[in-house]
């Protein structure tokens, strides 16, 4: 199974990355979408800017997804990542995993998220919206540890 | 070897990309970023703290004692954010 | 926040369900969508009838979903259930759920998946391909324990 | 006290819904259903295994030892397999 990965500036529709992924087939039976958006934290945000690192973003995200399917039996896998300048209530990331069963669908969809957070090179920096200078938004422990956790299994 | 800089890694250095030519003695990606620190100010801001720094050679990451000899491009950049 | 809740015999639009859910809004970071869709079963299935208790479902569904809203600090959430003839290859169930960080997401779905299967008042009919008789889906341990999971939490 | 029969309780009974006046001694759902499969064969066979017999009164889910003397409408179904 070839996974479509797309690393680009432009939005996606969700709805219609879901539907490339199902449509013509009778052997899905689970499809998780995990969309990820840019939140306005209370009004402060006025817009991310997400840079990225060409050529590496898309063969890192091929590592990440090709780990998945190791791991587990999807028929389908559609990773969207953009970059640029991205403002509140716009989307940011998509993973949308096919299986047969829910279980395994699940379990990619939010391994893929854990593993593309701290391994994908892209970097977002924050413009405030009372502030001239944005600054670059630092790691989270709690990512490193969400992704440290699939380590056990 | 072409060095390539993301983030606030890039805006301290200043630049976004450039040509290095170590010397041999400079065997790892660890020793790497020792003589890029000594290169100057803003070298050293990128460089202070060597634990906030992530490699990549040839668009995979590695480790601090990755050896340098056949990077074509080597990445230095800050922990990932995305997602 | 008052979920969506809808038990239907028309399909529905997964698309259309998660831009309803974070149109207009700046506060979801992440949306997780399950859709559950009849597989064919290598060919040997040729439709499901989906007998429903009409009422009790739409309760039912409520109560669980009120479970969720309980346990995780939902923004949105709207969950569809279809019953009637279904055919290999349409969609059976959606799970949408908006939250602002990714964790709360992923699990309030998988736990909304975990609880219709054992508590939802819907049954599954198979009409196989090769038999003029229909047979009912026999409930599976495994859905059990996936919903007992969450008891320990 | 009206039931309502799904799947196959439903057609083992060969009916979808009916009036019931049980006996005064008959106080839980479980008594209802030894009541109940006593009726006839149709019913025997809906309920020759209580442990495969789930129940909801006024559409909510009950457990075998729930009284029924407040019941409107009292469902029995076997497993869920919905979602």
């Amino acid at each position: 199974m070839e996974p479509t990965i797309r690393v680009q500036a432009e939005d996606f529709d969700a709805g219609c990355e879901e539907a490339l992924l199902t449509q013509g087939r009778r052997d899905v039976g689970a499809l998780v979408t995990f969309t990820g958006l840019c939140r306005d934290e209370e009004g402060t945000l006025a817009a991310l800017e997400l840079e990225h690192y060409p050529g590496m973003a898309e063969e890192e995200i091929g590592r990440v997804a090709q780990e998945a399917l190791a791991r587990w039996p999807l028929v389908g896998l559609t990773i969207i990542h953009r970059y640029g300048v991205i403002r509140p209530g716009e989307r940011i990331v998509l993973v949308s995993a096919a299986a047969r069963h829910r279980g395994e669908a699940f379990a990619a969809a939010e391994f893929l998220m854990d593993y593309l957070k701290t391994r994908a090179p892209f970097w977002k920096k924050e413009r405030r919206v009372d502030r001239a200078d944005a600054g670059w938004v630092a790691a989270k422990a709690v990512d490193d540890e969400a992704a440290a956790r699939w380590e056990k299994l | 070897m072409k060095a390539v800089y993301f983030a606030w890694v890039r805006e301290r250095i200043g630049l976004a990309e450039e040509d290095l030519a170590p010397p041999r003695e400079v065997e790892t990606v660890r020793q790497l970023i020792d003589w890029l620190a000594a290169r100057g100010e803003g070298y050293a801001a990128a460089f202070a703290n060597p634990k906030a720094i992530r490699a990549a050679i040839d668009k995979s990451h590695v480790a601090p004692d990755a050896p340098i000899a056949a990077a074509r491009e080597i990445a230095f950049f800050p922990p990932m954010t995305g997602g």
